[in-house]
């Protein structure tokens, strides 16, 4: 009779380590979690929540470039104008500078005006079309930069007719045009990168919610008996919670990982081989000022952070509305 | 102690299941309820567990009514009330000192606290030998005693039994009776729901019966 | 007593019908779902396969016009070359463009070589330097289009030199440079884009599985009773399939629809107010050759099409790698 | 019909809870199984509704060795075998008639194909008038009904019911036994596991007892 009790007890012990593979060491630990795991759904839901963080980590990188871009762009452009003279052999050129020069500094809201020499402006050119001697022979315009102030900038329609009075051949160029497209090309990538980081955001708080309710059906029998001994909506959740909270921890932590590694990746692939004739790389074009510095790669910490929250808060809010609908 | 006065229930747009159903449980009673499958002996244990609100009257436990009172109030209620389910309601990945455990858990006391208090309970019912062991490996005897383990674990000063000897041989039926009779000894409000009618001529405790929605006393 | 128990009926259907809310209506049905839907997880899982779908179609679009921009550029800047002769007021340009033609038609491997008049070479400068009187007195070079044949080119390091002795002032561009830059900067595009694809593909598909355990673990009970009366295994696959079928398939439909707003909005947005003084605008620049024509739109009906092959292939996989565990 | 010969059970590294049973079902026979709580009744009834696969031994269903059966073909044998078990295992989510009909869903037939078998064969067992209710409302003795009108639509040759009167009163005890009693005499082979004295002091049928994993016939 003791021998079979005995074994019996054995017995009990060892099967159930058998039949049942997760929770067996979880015994002697302070605390055994009371919800067992969202149905088995630990690791795709991991990898989803992943996914949502690294694209998270594309769109918020996608836009730090994009305005510093623009930016860096806009501030210029705004700032800049520019007076184009034009060479004619017959004219004193130098005298014309002078007195467009002369209009321009009377100019209030002009801040500075500075005559580009011949080489600058070939320089400007360079890029378009090619070095080389074939440069070097064309009877380029003269250029005069042109700062303005940003907070009372002059009438510059006024000031275009006032400069073409004085100065024959002498022409005005704002920028205007290339701003516009500027702004309304990257406007458009704007929206859309801010669209991403939206939609993103909705997927996760889907995918939880989602989660959390099947989560809380599977242990729809486990829910139930907590109530019945007393247990307020809030240890359910905090249950619940925990759970979300590794998750949405260790997913965040690996999709932002994974967006850094591809900006880092996407900065070498695209800068790295800087052309040997000394052109702007097309990576250079694309990355323009707006390297990516380490504040910048800050940003992929804040995403795991977001995750987390997001996931945290979403999942309580999905538990205590179902539990709500509960007596 | 516990108090229904003209206590009526009915499901959805359905008939009456319990009709003006009063009666008083006292301070450390013994009763047992019964009658004919259907007469709604789960319906009363539930409003009695507060897994249920009436559709009228009144219900007084512990000298509060419960009948209308909030959500959030019920689970400090529910701390006071033992339940022992007929199908056990057991969690399956918890152990069984885990299931014991749990009312005690939810009161946010840690298990350094409780420890010994459940491995003495456990011992008492003779489940001993089985802490470490998880539900699904249990016999159904080992399995009703430990929800009576369970129900009993937080002191409760209401225990309710819904035919908790319904699974097990009339053996095991007659010791489990004995182990509630000791709880009552120690002071605890007993009710239990059954039809087993060789379990209720082993007591001389008094009987509700439940017939057509409507109730009785045997003395 | 008759009465009695006809209120019982009553009372019974009807309490029946207000405490199950889903399937009340479904029993006059051919056949009643043997699977209660998914932990009513209906919504938020079709809300996150949507947003799969949608990004799906950004990426695909996205690919399409990467490759078809590199496709048009490259296929232009292989066949052709471009000679430049300075000008200089004293040499005789027409002879020197004379000679230089003369030159290239004798290669073999040069298709065709014709020189570009003074108009057309103007052309080719004015989005740098904006029309205007200014250009009209630029002494521009002379341009020559040289095509070239791509299966047997001529060895353009020769050509050039041959060139530069017989034309003093010639010089070959064989655009290599902007070639090369462009291929690297759309490679990266095109890995990203392909990345972005396959992400989705496998982010869908850990959504399906998750959400088919999900639903298999809540309803366990259900597949047990199904197998005890006799259920084979690809009876309890349809019926979880079939939840999952549907589900993509809107879901998709409405993924693919959104990606075929945005790109039609984008292309509004960016193409449409073309600019008064007829400039390529920035939105051309993108969209470059690569216009969205109705095949291409045809791609955002594969999309629902995948999306539901995936789904119902994923959950059909997972359910019957769950039920090959159970006896 | 049913013979099984020296089958061993343990769980996983556990002891044996049935050692060397071997015992023969005839066609058409009546059987109860009995055993104190924890004997290994279930597990018995586990192993022949293919629920579990014997440690050792050999089991024949319909003249198949279904001891070392491919899963593929377990489906096929299963659906000549009818089960009650003992908690209903009912879904919730579907009405009576649905969850009566579902045997002959899961075979490929369709409802109008069988509408009537299954109204005739609910109206036979009392349940008429609750062909739409959904199992939640139902009373103890009507979910009892509705699984036992399940394991019998598909006219199993083999019906198996674990303790199916331990959740209602005597007398619905007598009814239901029964109506175990009509169907064996259409030629279904019976055997009914119990702990339940005065329900097999109603039958003459013969008993097995096991006790200690050991099996001994009572005629
Ligand atoms: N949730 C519900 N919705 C509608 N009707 C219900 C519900 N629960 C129970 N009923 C009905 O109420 C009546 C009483 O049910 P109850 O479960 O209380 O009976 P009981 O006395 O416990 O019976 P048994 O001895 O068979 O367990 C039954 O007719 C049943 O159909
Ligand atoms: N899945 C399992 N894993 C390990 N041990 C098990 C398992 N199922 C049952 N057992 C053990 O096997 C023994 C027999 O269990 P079984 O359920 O067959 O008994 P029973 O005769 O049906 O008892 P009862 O009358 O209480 O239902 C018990 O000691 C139980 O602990
Ligand atoms: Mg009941
Ligand atoms: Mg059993």
């Amino acid at each position: 009779m003791t021998v079979n009790s005995q074994d019996k007890k054995r017995a009990g012990a060892l099967a159930g380590n058998l039949a049942m593979r997760l929770p067996q060491l979880q015994w002697r630990r302070r605390n055994v979690a009371i919800m067992p795991d969202v149905g088995a759904a630990g690791k795709p839901l991991m990898v989803v929540i992943s996914v949502m963080s690294f694209l998270a980590c594309l769109a918020l990188g996608g836009l730090v470039i994009i305005n510093r871009s623009v930016n860096d762009w806009t501030r210029d452009m705004a700032s800049q104008v520019t007076v184009q003279i034009k060479p004619e052999a017959k004219a004193d050129s130098a005298k014309k500078v002078a007195t467009a020069l002369r209009i321009l500094r009377a100019t209030p809201g002009v801040t500075n005006a500075v005559a580009l020499s011949r080489e600058d402006s070939l320089k400007l050119l360079e890029p378009w079309l090619g070095a080389g001697a074939l440069l070097q022979e064309l009877p380029v315009p003269l250029l005069i930069n042109v700062t303005i102030s940003k907070r009372r900038p002059p009438d510059l329609a006024t000031l275009s007719a006032e400069l073409t009075r004085a100065v024959p051949g002498a022409r005005l160029d704002d920028h205007n045009r290339w701003q516009k497209q500027i702004l309304r090309a990257t406007g458009a990538f704007r929206i859309f990168g801010y669209g991403v980081l939206l939609l993103v955001s909705a997927a996760t708080i889907a995918i939880v919610v989602f989660a959390t309710r099947a989560a809380m059906s599977s242990n729809r029998d486990v829910v139930e008996v907590l109530h019945f001994v007393g247990a307020r909506d809030n240890f359910i959740a905090v249950q619940v919670q925990r759970h979300f909270l590794s998750v949405a921890l260790k997913a965040g932590v690996i999709g932002g990982f994974a967006g850094f590694l591809t900006f880092a990746a996407l900065r070498g692939l695209l800068a790295s081989p800087r052309d040997a004739d000394g052109g702007v790389s097309a990576g250079q074009l694309l990355l323009g000022a707006a390297q990516f510095g380490i504040a910048d790669y800050s940003l992929f910490l804040f995403v795991p952070l977001a995750t987390a929250l997001i996931s945290v808060v979403t999942a309580r809010l999905a538990v205590l509305r179902i539990l709500g609908h509960v007596l | 102690m516990v108090r229904f006065e003209n206590v009526g229930l009915r499901y959805g747009m359905g008939p009456e299941v319990l009709r003006d159903v009063s009666f008083l449980l006292e301070d450390g009673s013994f009763h047992f309820l019964t009658g004919p499958s259907g007469a709604g002996k789960t319906s009363l244990l539930r409003l009695l567990f507060l897994a249920q609100r009436p559709t009228r009257g009144l219900i007084s436990l512990f000298g509060h009514d419960v009948a209308s009172m909030p959500r959030s109030r019920l689970p400090a209620i529910r701390r006071g009330i033992g339940v022992v389910f007929q199908e056990f309601k057991l969690l399956d990945h918890l152990t069984v000192f885990d299931n014991v455990a749990l009312p005690l858990r939810v009161r946010g006391m840690r298990p350094d606290m409780f420890r010994t208090d459940v491995v003495e309970l456990l011992d008492w019912v003779g489940l001993g030998e089985r802490i470490n062991a998880y539900p699904p490996v249990l016999s159904g005897g080992e399995k009703q005693r430990t929800a009576i383990a369970r129900a009993v674990v937080g002191r409760p000063r209401l225990l309710l039994a819904d035919e908790p000897t319904g699974n097990v041989d009339p053996q095991l039926g007659r010791r489990l009776l004995r182990l509630f009779t000791e709880l009552n000894k120690l002071g605890t409000t007993i009710l239990i729901a059954t039809h087993d009618f060789h379990l209720m001529e082993q007591s001389k405790a008094p009987k509700f019966v439940l017939e057509d929605g409507e109730m009785t006393a045997v003395p």
